[in-house]
């Protein structure tokens, strides 16, 4: 089985106004994409807000996806979207507002028209769990029938609609997946499995996969070196980045973090798992990293330390 | 496919004396070269004592146990070696910081000769084949070289080269921007009174460039000598009043003069610059080179950000100019 | 105390890149109300060839509103067979070179001249009482050299290097003459090793000619200070050592300092270093102004007020 | 700082992308190094909302505080003791207004642009800030041409706005930076005619006037009493001529340079080349007696605290003002 990697889009670099991420011009993200190629990359995933200032820069989106591909990219595989915060617009677990994220979502799905196959419309399914509560069954049926109407919106459009728990959002304990995986529809709603914020859950990655891989459409390898064991999870407004006693949660793969990533990698490739392998780092930067360094350590650990779990487990098929 | 293979120099995280000291810091890069396409890297010469553990073999013993413990390291992060050791005689091993030898002074020649060797031994140890030199130094100190300063530096070259290849090491020397071959025809003359057979050239693209030489010109005029090439882009050119400004390494390479150039070495890239790279590596290329090709940024304010563009360059564009 | 790293087009550099650069810093250091600086003495030749001479360098710092440069940090390598202050045979290359560094910086007026007075990387048993003595013995020379030029020399003790815990602080001190040797205490320094900065300046409060004021967050629990090459950048679980005043989790208690040093009627300077403050993501710039903050916000209120 | 002048320091210079600049320690720093700098008020400026806006939108500020009080007192662990005025452009589509995308020069969306004033103009005078700054009209690039009656539908607008500041006591001023449509000395003007004085001044920015191809200090000389508010800041380059109507100017023109190379426009007071003459500007605010804020701004400058730092010594050496 030959994997494919692709990488998700928090990069941030140094410009003469500060630290920006690489849309800053287009020369920066020129040098960006050919900094991804030279690792191997082949997918690129992004946030649905970038897709404006991409269509600026190359004066279409598409003309984006042309410029990754002269640069030995496959395609664009992956869009993000979210509703992080909830407010009266829009909250995944208030009916009303329902229809107001449809619309989004068919705004987003015009915004990639042209493209040469997205596979993954990838949401957070709820907002944070502090604006949610009390989290109840219903709150997570309401988000259920949320994310069965957009999936099969997306699916018209060849994408198939996948959902990233956030540790800090409404949907984090294992029950709680259950029970919103049992209201969706397989073929509507799909699972996309991000190991550490689901470590930080408390709820093992690897578990989760074995536990749902029929429905599982992609993964985000990266690293935590924390459990949330007191509750930050509920910080207001923000855990990510606001949690009382952990001022980062992530971190690139091998660097001594909870995640066992061959052994995640062993279970994908026993599953005959053919998708899409994602990297994402996410505040890289926190505590003097940079992004450039982490990914290429993180590109250099799947070809020197993944690569070797991948043939232990290919030979014992 | 050719022969010339390549490697990525270090010197770039070495921003300060404190900086890229612990071994974690150096993994990082070496891992960092790894999977940006390069299989090797160059080292430079320091003499800081601790603070620089890569900068000599006795650092790097210090460090690591032994020279062949750092060669494991290296290989443990998917890297052959390294390629060369790049050595200036102004600077001194004997203490730290020491001052070390002018090449002009001709009592300098034994003991310039057996640093080398030093270095050489290192180099072989760990799978690298070239030990780059500072042959001389600046054209400010100089002036143009008369005959007789000539016939030192040649000499004095001659000799080591002798001794490095008894060691199976070949020696570049190396032009910058200030050095004192630029002026006159000093260059052609000292590679002209040395020994092909065991004293090359390296040929850094940006140092010519920033000299106001043509790379690729010099390049076609010393294939033959050509035993070592530095890969790095430049966008100002300092002419030879400029190179003449009393304490130039100051004032000029590191202040930037009074036109304030903040930073003078770029990545070989597309993007615009002095040299031209394809040109340049086509040019390796009609001549069979076989031999390293180092990539330098030299300067950066993101190290691992300039090697990955490199890398990019370098499989994308370079290489398959290479392979033809 | 001249620690300092920013970012440029060609990576980060120190402020003595250039006379901009140079410019740059001192206008921040005087920015957030610092009154002068103190450097290395290894700077010297650096500043023969930017300035011309120490004074025009000093001038140079005048200009951007500061009063002058205070102290000298003299950094060398010490080497047993060399230049070594337990080793009595390398006393002589010592002295002789204090000699020249004293001509050197005599063109403006120092108040220290600050130096370590140990080698580094000691075994278990640490420097004997000999050695002890030798040193004493050296710094005192060295000591009467440097008051020739009305400048204290004064010892500054790394938490790394071989007086570092108190019973070799005091035992050094008790041989070495107090009219000619000095203490600079580094508030963090003597933190790591597990010394109490507080009761180690009251306890030689006398000869205490100046201040490092620096926090930490670690104490050496690993026997870092044996590390190869430099504990301050090799330590196994501490990457960064030192942090600046009023950091959380600092483990320096500056205003008990504060009122010792009140207390002990000291008037002479009290010197702000960071050392390494751009490790993990931090900023020398913001490192400044948040120690200066914490100087008049909180310090400058206890040095102010009545004697407790 | 003591003076006759009252100053203030924009906050936004740390919060460089949307998710930098959230943790409470995080700001302290910031509001700290004000502090020590000599500052006593800063201003805030609004954001795209959220859970990140912690010192940008009003009712994130008040999920993290409290209340006003709450704000102030977070202000005065720092030792900053108020804010000075508020920064809001209600083209900036925020997640608390559902990404709502409002015109000013769209009467339609007049009534929406108010309600949404309310809950600034509300904390602002609860925290006792004194002006809201806000952006007139979204950049010139993204709308037709300004046609006869924009300036009489705008200018409504704010003396909307102002008469429900001016209810709660607090100034509304209007901002002009160097992409908005009333790009002119003669468009601004028209703007400001259309406007009742008694309700709606003019926030003078020194720099993105200098960059429009405006004078700040005549402008200031002719119109200074229209003037509200200052925002003080120094900047390198001018418009070569419509730059500002290039598509994506946000990027294109303000990161990259309109094909210059220009990625950086925003300076310290006093930096090298600068074009604004700080200490005329400032002497004449003083001799027409100006009464209100003048905010020294470092956004888009690079490293906040430097720049910060360079500010305030421009003010305590160059303009003598003393510190708090």
């Amino acid at each position: 089985m030959a994997t494919k990697w692709s990488y998700m889009d928090h990069w941030v670099t140094e410009t003469p106004q500060g630290p920006l991420p690489p849309s800053f011009n287009r020369t920066y993200m020129d040098r960006y994409v050919k900094q991804l190629s030279a690792l191997g990359f082949q997918g690129f995933d992004t946030f649905f807000f970038y897709l404006p200032m991409l269509q600026g820069m190359y004066g279409s989106v598409p003309a984006f996806e042309h410029f990754l591909q002269d640069n030995g990219f496959e395609k664009i595989t992956g869009i993000f979207s979210a509703y992080p915060y909830a407010t009266k617009h829009t909250a995944p677990h208030v009916r009303e507002t329902h229809d107001r994220i449809v619309a989004d979502c068919e705004y987003t799905l015009r915004g990639i028209e042209g493209l040469a196959g997205v596979e993954n419309f990838i949401v957070m399914p709820s907002s944070t769990d502090w604006q949610t509560e009390p989290v109840t069954d219903d709150k997570i049926k309401i988000m259920a029938d949320l994310w069965n109407r957009v999936g099969r919106i997306t699916l018209e459009h060849g994408l198939k609609t996948t959902c990233h728990f956030e540790f800090w959002g409404a949907i984090r304990t294992r029950p709680q997946l259950e029970l919103f995986f049992e209201h969706t529809d397989p073929e509507y709603v799909y699972f996309f499995c991000d190991t550490a914020q689901h470590t930080i859950a408390g709820v093992d990655p690897v578990q989760m996969f074995r536990d749902y891989k029929d429905r599982c459409t992609g993964f985000h390898f990266k690293d935590t070196k924390n459990v949330d064991t007191t509750g930050m999870y509920r910080t207001a407004p923000d855990p990510e980045l606001m949690a009382p006693d952990v001022e980062r949660w992530f971190y690139p793969m091998g660097e001594g973090g909870l995640v066992d990533f061959p052994s995640l990698m062993k279970e994908i490739v026993a599953s005959g798992y053919d998708g899409w392998l994602t990297v994402e780092h996410d505040k890289a930067e926190l505590g003097g990293g940079t992004y450039a360094e982490a990914t290429c350590l993180a590109k250099w650990y799947i070809d020197n330390v993944l690569a070797e779990a991948q043939r232990e487990a290919e030979a014992a098929l | 496919m050719s022969a010339a293979r390549w490697s990525y120099a270090l010197n770039q995280w070495d921003t300060n004396i404190d900086t890229f000291v612990r071994k974690r810091e150096h993994e990082r890069a070496l891992k960092t070269v790894s999977i940006s396409g390069f299989s090797a890297v160059e080292l430079t010469a320091a003499s800081f004592g601790a603070w620089e553990p890569l900068g000599n073999p006795r650092q790097i013993r210090d460090l690591y146990g032994s020279v062949a413990a750092f060669g494991e390291v290296l290989r443990g992060c998917a890297l052959d070696g390294i390629s060369s050791y790049v050595y200036d005689p102004f600077i001194g091993f004997d203490v730290e910081m020491g001052r070390g030898h002018d090449p002009l002074d001709p009592s300098s020649a034994g003991p310039i000769a057996e640093t080398s060797e030093w270095f050489a031994g290192t180099v072989r140890e760990l799978g690298g084949s070239v030990l780059v030199v500072r042959p001389v130094g600046s054209a400010w100190q100089t002036g143009p070289l008369d005959d007789s300063q000539i016939e030192v530096l040649a000499n004095l070259w001659d000799a080591v080269g002798r001794r490095t290849a008894a060691l199976g090491v070949e020696l570049a020397l190396h032009v910058d921007f200030l050095s004192a071959l630029r002026l006159g025809d000093g260059l052609d003359r000292l590679l002209a009174a040395t020994d092909a057979d065991v004293v090359g050239l390296a040929l850094d693209t940006a140092e010519l460039a920033v000299a106001g030489m043509d790379p690729v010109a010099v390049y076609r005029r010393h294939a033959s000598r050509v035993r070592h090439v530095q890969l790095k882009d430049a966008r100002e050119v300092v002419d030879e009043a400029e190179a003449m400004t009393p304490h130039a390494e100051q004032f000029v390479r590191t202040e930037g003069g009074r036109r304030g150039i903040e930073r003078w070495f770029f990545e070989p890239t597309d993007e615009g610059g002095l040299v031209d790279f394809e040109a340049f590596v086509s040019a390796l290329h009609e001549h069979g080179y076989a031999g390293w090709i180092v990539v330098e940024s030299d300067q950066s304010p993101h190290p691992a950000e300039s090697t990955m563009v490199s890398g990019w360059y370098v499989q994308k564009r370079l290489a398959p100019l290479l392979a033809r | 105390m001249d620690h300092w790293r920013s970012n440029s087009p060609s990576g980060p550099i120190d402020q003595w890149r250039s006379r901009r650069t140079m410019t740059r810093f001192l206008r921040q250091v005087a920015a957030v109300g610092f009154d002068a600086i103190d450097t290395f003495d290894f700077r010297y030749w650096q500043i023969l060839e930017q300035y011309g001479s120490v004074a025009n360098y000093q001038e140079f710092v005048q200009e951007q509103g500061l009063e002058r440069i205070v102290n000298t940090f003299h950094g060398v390598y010490y080497e047993p067979d060399r230049y070594a202050p337990e080793v009595p045979e390398t006393h002589a290359t010592i002295v002789e070179d204090f000699k020249v560094t004293m001509d050197r910086w005599s063109g403006i007026q120092l108040d220290n001249v600050i130096v370590m007075p140990g080698s580094r990387f000691y075994d278990d048993h640490g420097p004997t009482d000999d050695q002890l003595k030798h040193a004493a013995d050296v710094w005192a020379k060295v000591g009467e050299v440097t008051q020739q030029y009305g400048v204290n020399l004064t010892c500054h003790h790394e938490h790394y290097a071989g007086i570092r815990n108190r019973r070799q602080i005091d035992t050094f001190y008790a041989y070495a003459d107090p009219r000619y040797v000095k203490f600079f205490v580094d508030t963090a320094q003597h933190c790591i090793a597990d010394v109490d900065p507080v009761d180690v300046y009251e306890a030689h409060h006398e000869r205490v000619t100046g201040f490092h004021f620096k926090d930490t967050r670690n104490k050496d629990v690993n026997e870092d200070y044996k590390l190869f090459p430099d504990a301050e950048v090799s330590a196994v679980t501490t990457e960064k050592w030192f942090y600046e005043m009023g950091t959380a989790e600092g483990l320096v208690d500056f205003e008990r300092m504060m009122r010792s040093v009140r207390d002990h009627g000291y008037e002479g300077w009290i010197s702000v270093e960071h050392d390494k403050a751009d490790k993990l993501g931090g900023d020398y710039a913001e490192s400044t102004a948040i120690s200066r903050w914490y100087a008049k916000n909180v310090l400058d209120g206890i040095y102010a007020g009545a004697g407790a | 700082m003591k003076d006759t002048l009252r100053w203030s320091y924009a906050i936004n210079a740390w919060n460089l992308r949307m998710d930098v600049f959230v943790r409470h320690e995080e700001q302290q720093r910031a509001l700290k190094t004000l502090s020590v700098l000599g500052f006593d008020h800063v201003e805030l400026a609004s954001g795209m909302g959220g859970r990140w806006e912690n010192l940008g939108t009003p009712e994130i500020i008040l999920i993290n505080h409290g209340s006003a009080e709450g704000l102030l007192a977070f202000l005065r662990r720092a030792g900053i003791s108020g804010v000075s005025s508020w920064c809001w452009d209600p083209g900036q589509p925020a997640e608390e207004t559902g990404y709502a995308f409002l015109m000013t020069r769209n009467p339609a969306d007049h009534d929406a642009i108010v309600e949404a004033a309310k809950p600034f103009v509300d904390l602002l005078a609860a925290a006792g800030g004194d002006q809201l700054v806000v952006r007139p009209a979204g950049s010139a690039w993204m709308a037709p041409p300004l046609g006869d009656g924009d300036a009489g539908i705008v200018g409504s607008l704010w003396n909307r706005v102002g008469e429900v500041a001016a209810a709660a006591g607090v100034g509304v001023s209007l901002h002009y930076d160097c992409l908005q449509p009333f790009h002119t000395e003669e468009q601004l003007v028209s703007l400001l005619d259309a406007t009742d004085p008694a309700l709606v001044g003019l926030a003078l920015d020194t720099a993105e006037l200098t960059i429009g191809g405006i004078d700040p200090v005549a402008f200031y000389d002719a119109h200074h009493g229209r003037v509200a508010h200052v925002q003080l800041k120094d900047t390198r380059f001018q418009d070569a001529g419509q730059e500002y109507l290039t598509p994506g100017a946000e990027a294109t023109m303000l990161k990259g340079g309109a094909g210059r190379r220009i990625e950086r426009w925003f300076y310290e007071l006093g930096t090298e080349g600068g074009l604004v003459d700080v200490e005329a500007f400032v002497a004449s605010l003083r001799a027409h007696g100006y009464g209100g804020w003048v905010v020294v701004e470092g956004d888009k400058g690079g490293n906040a605290t430097e720049v910060a730092m360079l500010n305030s010594w421009f003010l305590q050496r160059r303009l003598g003002v003393e510190k708090v």
